[in-house]
């Protein structure tokens, strides 16, 4: 299974603070997850379609595209952070 | 040592500042910075949302990163979340150190890092509705300062 | 509008940062800089002395120049002079603007300036004697930095 | 008459606060003013040996070597500034 949790307008675009699924086949990485996800629902198109105002943490950690997702992992999906 | 903390409660800047230096006679400089809520525009509110399992891995990291930087002597961080209002403090980052250029430095830095690696999402509420704060350059900017020094 | 005082009294410094911004909504960002009496090497008192009837024009001179710099809501400038103890506040710098970078850039800016173009003199009291403080090159070279600007 | 001030171990060494003289004949800038200063006692000569550690202002405000003085203004010197 693999964690997914929502923030901010992505959170509010896939209508989803998160969700809970199994390990999709083929996907090893941020950059296939995220292709995956876009396919999912009209939402998750709308949420991820500009994929250059799209930021991934894998395990509370900063992801690249090519960042790995495995089983058990927590992945969060947001727009660029605004805080400070 | 930084502390770091997130609260929905607001905070006292000046309290925080006076407890850096209290019994203390080995530290030179103190600079703060406190953010606040600008009303413009007819602002409502300012509702800050953020990723509580990583903020506070974000916070000690941005701060373990100063300290590896500059030779501090204490310092404080405090991000809120939740609700704010115009006027409200939102964020609080003091440090202190023998030297002005270390204190100056580091609470910029800390401030630069907040702004761009610290998981937290601003909306502001207007009376037409509520709108996300878009990520500025100027901030991405100001954090790749930081790089040229690596 | 800087304030900008000269006093042997002591200060507040949280106090004083916190009249800046009381019943303001329009203020985005407060940087201040506290600058404190270090111990070192057994310093036993520090005493400041300063020409009066040229302070207040000089602090007036840099408060107008940071001003006409940088798009600042207030800001105070308060120096001591007269013994001061380890541990005891000199000078207090504190300044609001609606972004940061023009708050820290105007705190570091007046700080570089005071003590360049300002007439006060240190000397510190050891047990062996009295000693002036030698002027840094590294003050000198912070304060040039803002010429390049011109 | 000119008044002149003394700061810090300019101060000390000279061993006045200030003192306030007719002006010199032949002085026409600071640079006169403290090559005739310097002569005027052995601790005058030893306060100002070092020209550069030595700064003035004239009318509070810092002067050059050049800085014209004249008839009735206030001439401050003193070491480098260590304020702040």
């Amino acid at each position: 299974m693999i964690d997914l949790l929502y923030f901010a307008w992505v959170r509010e675009r896939i209508g989803l603070d998160g969700e809970t699924l199994p390990c999709p086949a083929g996907v090893a990485t941020v950059a296939d997850l995220l292709d995956w996800l876009s396919d999912r629902s009209p939402a998750h198109t709308a949420a991820l379609a500009d994929r250059s105002a799209i930021r991934v943490a894998v395990d509370q950690v900063f992801a690249g595209p090519g960042t790995p997702v495995t089983a058990g992992c927590e992945v969060a999906i947001f727009p660029p952070v605004t805080g400070g | 040592m930084i502390v770091t903390r997130v609260q929905a409660a607001s905070f006292d800047a000046a309290a925080e500042i006076t407890v850096l230096t209290a019994g203390r006679s080995n530290i030179g400089a103190v600079v703060s910075f406190t953010g606040l809520v600008r009303g413009d525009d007819a602002l409502v509110s300012l509702t800050l949302e953020h990723y509580p399992a990583m903020t506070e891995r974000a916070l000690s990291a941005i701060a373990a990163e100063a300290e590896a930087r500059w030779p501090l002597m204490g310092g404080i961080v405090i991000h809120r979340v939740g609700r704010l209002l115009p006027g409200d403090p939102i964020v609080l980052v003091a440090v202190a150190s023998a030297h002005r250029a270390a204190a100056f430095a580091a609470t910029e830095f800390l401030m630069d890092w907040l702004k761009t690696k610290a998981p937290f999402w601003k909306a502001e509420a207007r009376e037409g509705g509520t709108t996300w704060v878009a990520a500025r350059d100027s901030d991405e900017a100001a954090a790749a300062r930081w790089r040229a020094a690596d």
